[in-house]
């Protein structure tokens, strides 16, 4: 029983986070709507990660292979911008 | 190169010795570890060959050495600093404006280069220059990515659509250069040559002082019109006017002429059909030849069409 | 709880490192798109925070939280079949499926709008990335569906039980992969454009 | 001998095509990716010949620009890519950790029908062949002919398929080694793989959505590479590089691999500095990630970026250098014979270095700027690829062959065929530094006269080196039936595929071995044990 009673709390997190992010949305906070949004979205996916995706009692090995790849997605990104943002 | 014979003479523009100075300096780092390496090789597998059908000698048994391995990895990569920081130095010193430049417009189109100096005087697939007069080529693309190289020069800079990208010149030699699309950009890329001149500078104002009269004394005529036309929109990129074949057919003699399309059928070359080939070029397509002429119906008006037109009917 | 037991309980080590592996080159497929996103976004403000407005954020919120039950549904399935309850993680199959055809008619109901106004992935370079990238974790919902169909289908024939249920956990792992894509896509073109 | 049988033993084309052999997957990916090589270098040979004469000749500038690009698309996505990883990967990484199969055989043979349907795709585009040169740059690409929708989604699935590959590469390595075969006691041909695998599976989605682009870029107008959109041309460049700079590596570290194993089987000395070149492998693996920058110092790519790309370029040498240094500690006081793998082995040594020292020049920011896209890149990725990843791949047939066919190979005609590809490859290639030096662009159906002698001695070349390819794949062919019988271990190498017959059974190992010592332990018990 335990397991579904974590997953409806984490779902119920990620529904408030959501409520919350279209709430801050209606808001202008400048350059400060972007990072909300972002750390509210990379909350909701730790959530997700971390319990729906069972991270949290993976063996090493695995997290390792699920958290490598975001390297290489940071790579892609600051590589290209190092371009496009000094022209 | 780095042709080697440049460092004799004067160089030919400004940093191409500085290049080709890089290049020695790579070149002897490269060389240091060819022979090193290469060397060891050979003289391994020769010295301590086997030979056919005789039972393998006793061999030590090593697996590694350390402080050998810890030379072979700092050792290069300093040398590997070296040759970053050389080649970035030059580099940025290639790419530097020069103060006082003169702006001379490049524009890159499929297959042909056009230059436009300051007053207006268009050229196409000719680029003259005055010795030590720095310029700042301002480059940009009608269609795709083409690429200026000048060998001579050391520079190379890709030309986009769109944008404008940025080439700083100081010639130091009177002679003629080559000038090539070093960015594949279709089936004329290897025609979309053209020639730089570089003159003393008292030969340069005499000559622009007599293109200066030409263009005068052309006038208004649609003829001459039609001729500035042509060689600023490209044309002559894909079609010659002296008969031989280019990307395109030529354009000598087909006014009036008879010509086969693709399709086997045959039409006569009016000003009708002249017209149509510029504005609607893949209607009818000439027989043996690729359906990649691009359209110009947006580009030219219509008296320039007729101006261009009635160029190509001079065209005997 | 013993949090060993339970992993061991989960899918083999190898399909495990199987499936994270394919979420990795699925995250770098979209990862050029989100470079994209970054690429532009940052060369063009304006256009994209006066384009983002022409979204409906209400109905985007509204998917979101469709595709957020569908993973929760979903993992109830898998926690479900661990423990050998069949009849329930059919249900819960059934139920993540429900949501995602759901989610599919709501974005399919945004499309025909922005369809309507005149809106395309041609139009602009913000509306580009709207549809390229949604379009494109459409197709991944749908891929998703299939795959739970056959999920179903197989359940029917009792071929899942406590002790094997490989192909349920590793659909589990890809479904809350689409919903992570998601949980971005929806602040980064909705909110914040 | 066991009394198991073969794994060729089954006839019949169903037996192949429903096999879940790894060895025979192994097998049916050698044949289809060599019988590209043999079609690309048919078309590099017409290629040649057009460039006998300056002018207009032979046929016509379009059909040389669909040639180049026919010949480049095939040899990279359809040749070189698959040929050491999908081939002998297959084939020998299970054999080489102690394993009976993949970890997942049925995909693996899903990975091979992908990679054909991929290739019956790229056939269909045929009909209205592609110039645009094997980078698909835009915005040519997006206004080309209708076919590059079509080779796109080819290649999607080409890609689709290397990637599963690369993935299963990784989850057998990690879960499917035999006990006792620690990390440290795989053979290097597996570390190389593996290296190979990452950069398969992280760089691979991302020319994947490079093609989608692409092709929504040509049906929906979606203008991400398109200026007149406000899009880039050269976010394109970094997608395509993003993914065509690691894969270049892609090429080279098995290959690489397959020159750890020989090297010390040959030279009957143990492998020096065996951490150094795993290690070694995952290094040229990150960096490769980092570099892919230097394909566009002069793109209108910014000076800050280049001067970012240029520096983290220099360090892929570095990892580069130690497996070279280590190669050739290893020969030292060796006991060589020079049996045709070792021949190739030490033949990619010597071509390779010399790439791989002219890929300085054109890392070098200010050399860059002149030798850029013209023959001199070209000299230097066939010296690369040809004199490396080829000759690689050419000691590992030699080297697997009788392994694989359970035949050895005419060694007198192996020699001959050494003799004209190396002579015949060097006279072809190094010719082209020099024309790349004096300016030459590449992708030049006709070049100004002063080029044309050092052309012709290029071309000249290239008919040796075909002959040579010729007289090898004929020992090859005439060696299935007539070689000698191969002997379980015909070069008494210590790695475990040598362990069991030739050709091996079915399930590889009848009972799986346990591992006590890395596979090197060449001369230890003769010689002394110094240095260890
Ligand atoms: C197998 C394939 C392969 C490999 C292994 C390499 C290896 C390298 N390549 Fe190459 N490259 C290609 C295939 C390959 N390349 C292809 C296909 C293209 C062109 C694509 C196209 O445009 O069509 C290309 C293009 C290319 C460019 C772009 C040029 C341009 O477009 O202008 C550059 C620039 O930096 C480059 C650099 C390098 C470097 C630095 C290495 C290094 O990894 C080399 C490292 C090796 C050594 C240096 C030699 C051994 C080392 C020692 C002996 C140690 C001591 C040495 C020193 C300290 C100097 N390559
Ligand atoms: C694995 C990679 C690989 C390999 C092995 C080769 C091998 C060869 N290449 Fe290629 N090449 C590329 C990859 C490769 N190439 C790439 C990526 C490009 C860039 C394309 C672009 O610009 O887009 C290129 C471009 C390229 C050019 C430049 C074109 C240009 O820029 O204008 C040239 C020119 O000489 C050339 C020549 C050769 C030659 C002579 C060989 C020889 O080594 C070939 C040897 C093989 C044979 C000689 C085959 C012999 C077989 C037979 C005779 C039997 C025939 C049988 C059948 C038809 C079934 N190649
Ligand atoms: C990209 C190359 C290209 C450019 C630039 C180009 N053309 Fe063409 N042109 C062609 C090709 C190829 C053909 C033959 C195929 C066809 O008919 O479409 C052609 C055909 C023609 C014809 C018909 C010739 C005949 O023999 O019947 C005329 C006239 C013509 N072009 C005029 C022009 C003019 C004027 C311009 C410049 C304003 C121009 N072209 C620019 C490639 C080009
Ligand atoms: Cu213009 Cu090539
Ligand atoms: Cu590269």
């Amino acid at each position: 029983m335990a397991y579904y009673k974590s997953y409806v709390m984490v779902w119920i997190a990620l529904i408030v986070l959501t409520g919350a992010t279209v709430g801050v949305s209606f808001l202008n906070l400048g350059l400060w709507n972007a990072a909300v949004a972002l750390v509210i979205a990379s909350t909701k996916a730790t959530l997700v990660g971390l319990y729906f995706m069972h991270l949290r009692h993976e063996i090493k090995l695995v997290i390792g292979f699920a958290l490598f790849p975001l390297l290489f997605l940071a790579l892609i990104i600051i590589g290209t911008l190092s371009d496009t943002m000094t022209r | 190169m780095p042709d080697l014979t440049a460092l004799q003479g004067t160089e030919a523009s400004l940093a191409s010795h500085d290049v080709d100075a890089v290049f020695i300096f790579i070149l002897v780092i490269a060389a240091f570890f060819f022979v090193l390496t290469q060397g060891l090789l050979i003289y391994f597998a020769v010295r301590y060959r086997r030979k056919k059908g005789e039972p393998p000698a006793k061999t030590p048994y090593i697996t590694g050495k350390q402080w050998l391995e810890v030379v072979w990895i700092v050792l290069p990569s300093l040398l590997l600093v070296g040759i970053f920081a050389y080649g970035v130095i030059i580099f940025v010193k290639m790419r530097t404006p020069i103060p006082g430049a003169t702006d001379v417009q490049v524009t890159a189109s499929q297959f042909q280069w056009s230059f436009k100096y300051p007053d207006g005087r268009t050229y196409s697939n000719e680029l003259h220059l005055a010795v030590g007069k720095p310029v700042k080529l301002i480059m940009t693309s009608r269609d795709v990515i083409h690429g200026l190289f000048i060998p001579d020069y050391r520079q190379k800079q890709d030309v986009l659509p769109g944008r404008y990208t940025y080439l700083w010149l100081l010639p130091k030699r009177i002679g003629t250069f080559d000038i090539y699309c070093s960015q594949y950009c279709g089936t004329g890329h290897s025609l979309m040559r053209a020639t730089l001149t570089v003159m003393g500078q008292n030969d340069y104002l005499a000559w622009e002082q007599s293109e200066k009269q030409k263009q005068q004394s052309a006038g208004a005529s649609p003829k001459a019109k039609g001729k500035a036309l042509f060689d600023s929109s490209g044309c002559g990129g894909c079609h010659s006017i002296d008969g031989s074949a280019k990307v395109g057919p030529t354009l000598k003699g087909v006014f009036g002429s008879t010509v086969t399309l693709a399709d086997g059928k045959q039409v006569k070359a009016d000003e009708e059909y002249l017209r149509e080939s510029i504005t609607e070029p893949n209607e009818q397509v000439v027989k043996g030849f690729q359906p990649i002429m691009p359209t110009f119906k947006s580009t030219l008006k219509d008296d320039d069409i007729a101006a261009i037109i009635a160029y190509i009917k001079t065209l005997k | 709880m013993a949090s060993k037991e339970k992993a061991g309980k989960g899918a083999p080590v190898a399909a495990r490192l199987g499936i994270w592996t394919f979420l990795a080159t699925e995250l770098l497929l979209f990862g050029g798109l989100f470079t994209a996103y970054t690429v532009f976004r940052i060369t063009y403000p304006d256009l994209f925070h006066q384009e983002h407005l022409k979204l409906n954020r209400l109905l985007g919120a509204l998917n979101t939280v469709v595709l957020l039950t569908s993973s929760l549904s979903m993992a109830v399935a898998i926690a479900a079949i661990r423990q050998g309850k069949k009849r329930l993680m059919q249900a819960g199959i059934v139920l993540t499926l429900v949501l995602a055809a759901a989610f599919l008619a709501i974005k399919y109901m945004e499309w025909t709008e922005d369809f309507a106004r005149g809106l395309y992935p041609g139009s602009n370079l913000f509306f580009g990335l709207y549809f390229v990238m949604t379009g494109l974790h459409g197709l991944h919902v749908i891929f998703g569906m299939c795959v739970m169909l056959y999920l179903v289908v197989q359940g029917q024939r009792n071929r899942f039980s406590a002790d094997y249920h490989t192909p349920v956990e590793i659909t589990g792992l890809y479904w809350h992969f689409v919903d992570l894509v998601w949980i971005y896509l929806f602040p980064l073109l909705y909110l914040i454009g | 001998m066991s009394q198991t049988e073969s794994y060729l033993a089954h006839k019949g084309f169903k037996s192949w095509a429903l096999t879940m052999d790894h060895k025979r997957i192994g097998v049916m990916y050698l044949v289809t990716t060599h019988l590209f090589f043999l079609i690309g270098g048919f078309l590099a040979l017409l290629l040649r010949l057009k460039l006998l004469s300056p002018g207009p000749a032979l046929f016509s500038a379009h059909t040389y620009d669909v040639l180049f690009t026919m010949h480049g698309a095939m040899m990279i996505f359809l040749f070189i890519i698959p040929a050491i990883p999908s081939s002998l990967g297959n084939f020998f990484i299970p054999l080489l950790i102690g394993a009976r199969d993949v970890a997942f055989p049925k995909l693996n043979l899903f990975s091979y029908y992908l990679f054909v349907s991929g290739i019956l795709v790229i056939l269909i585009s045929l009909v209205q062949p592609i110039d645009t040169g094997w980078t698909f740059y835009t915005p040519f690409s997006a206004e080309n002919s209708a076919a590059v929708t079509t080779v796109s989604f080819g290649l999607f699935l080409v890609g689709m398929s290397s990637i599963l590959t690369g993935l299963n590469f990784i989850v057998t390595i990690h879960t499917l080694r035999a006990p006792g075969m620690t990390w440290y006691r795989l053979p290097l041909f597996i570390w190389g793989m593996y290296g190979t695998s990452v950069i398969q599976v992280l760089s691979t989605p991302v020319i994947g959505i490079t093609f989608l682009l692409l092709v929504a870029e040509r049906l929906f107008g979606v203008g991400f590479f398109d200026p007149a959109k406000g899009g880039d041309p050269l976010l394109f460049q970094h997608f395509f590089w993003f993914y065509s700079h690691p894969v270049v590596y892609v090429m080279i570290l098995p290959a690489m691999g397959i020159i750890s194993e020989v090297i010390p089987c040959f030279a009957r000395k143990p492998i020096f500095g065996y951490k150094a070149i795993a290690y070694s492998a995952l290094a040229i693996a990150f960096i490769s990630f980092l570099v892919w920058g230097h394909h566009m110092f002069v793109s209108g790519m910014s000076t800050t970026a280049g001067v970012i790309f240029s520096f983290l370029t220099f360090f892929v040498a570095v990892p580069t250098g130690m497996k070279i240094f280590n190669w050739i500690a290893t020969l030292y006081k060796g006991s060589i014979s020079l049996d045709s793998p070792m021949l190739w082995a030490l033949t990619f040594i010597f071509l390779f270095i010399i790439g791989g020292l002219t890929g300085l020049f054109l890392g070098s920011l200010a050399t860059d700027v002149h030798v850029h896209d013209t023959y001199f890149l070209v000299a230097h990725f066939h010296y690369t690829m040809m004199g490396g990843t080829v000759m690689g791949l050419f000691s590992g047939l030699h080297y697997w062959y009788p392994k694989i066919t359970g035949r050895m190979l005419d060694e007198r005609w192996a020699k001959h065929a050494w003799w004209m590809i190396v002579v015949g490859f060097n006279v072809t290639f190094f010719p082209m530094f020099i024309l790349g030096m004096q300016g030459m662009p590449r992708r030049y159906a006709e070049y100004p006269a002063k080029y044309h002698s050092l052309n012709v001695l290029a071309t000249v070349g290239s008919w040796l080196l075909a002959v040579g390819i010729v007289i090898m794949f004929a020992n090859f062919i005439r060696s299935l039936n007539r070689g000698a019988i191969a002997p379980a271990n015909p070069w008494e190498a210590l790695t475990l595929e040598w362990q069991v017959p030739s050709p091996p059974p079915e399930e590889n190992f009848e009972v799986i071995p346990t591992v006590t010592d890395w596979p090197y332990s060449y001369g230890k018990e003769t010689g002394d044990t110094r240095g260890k």
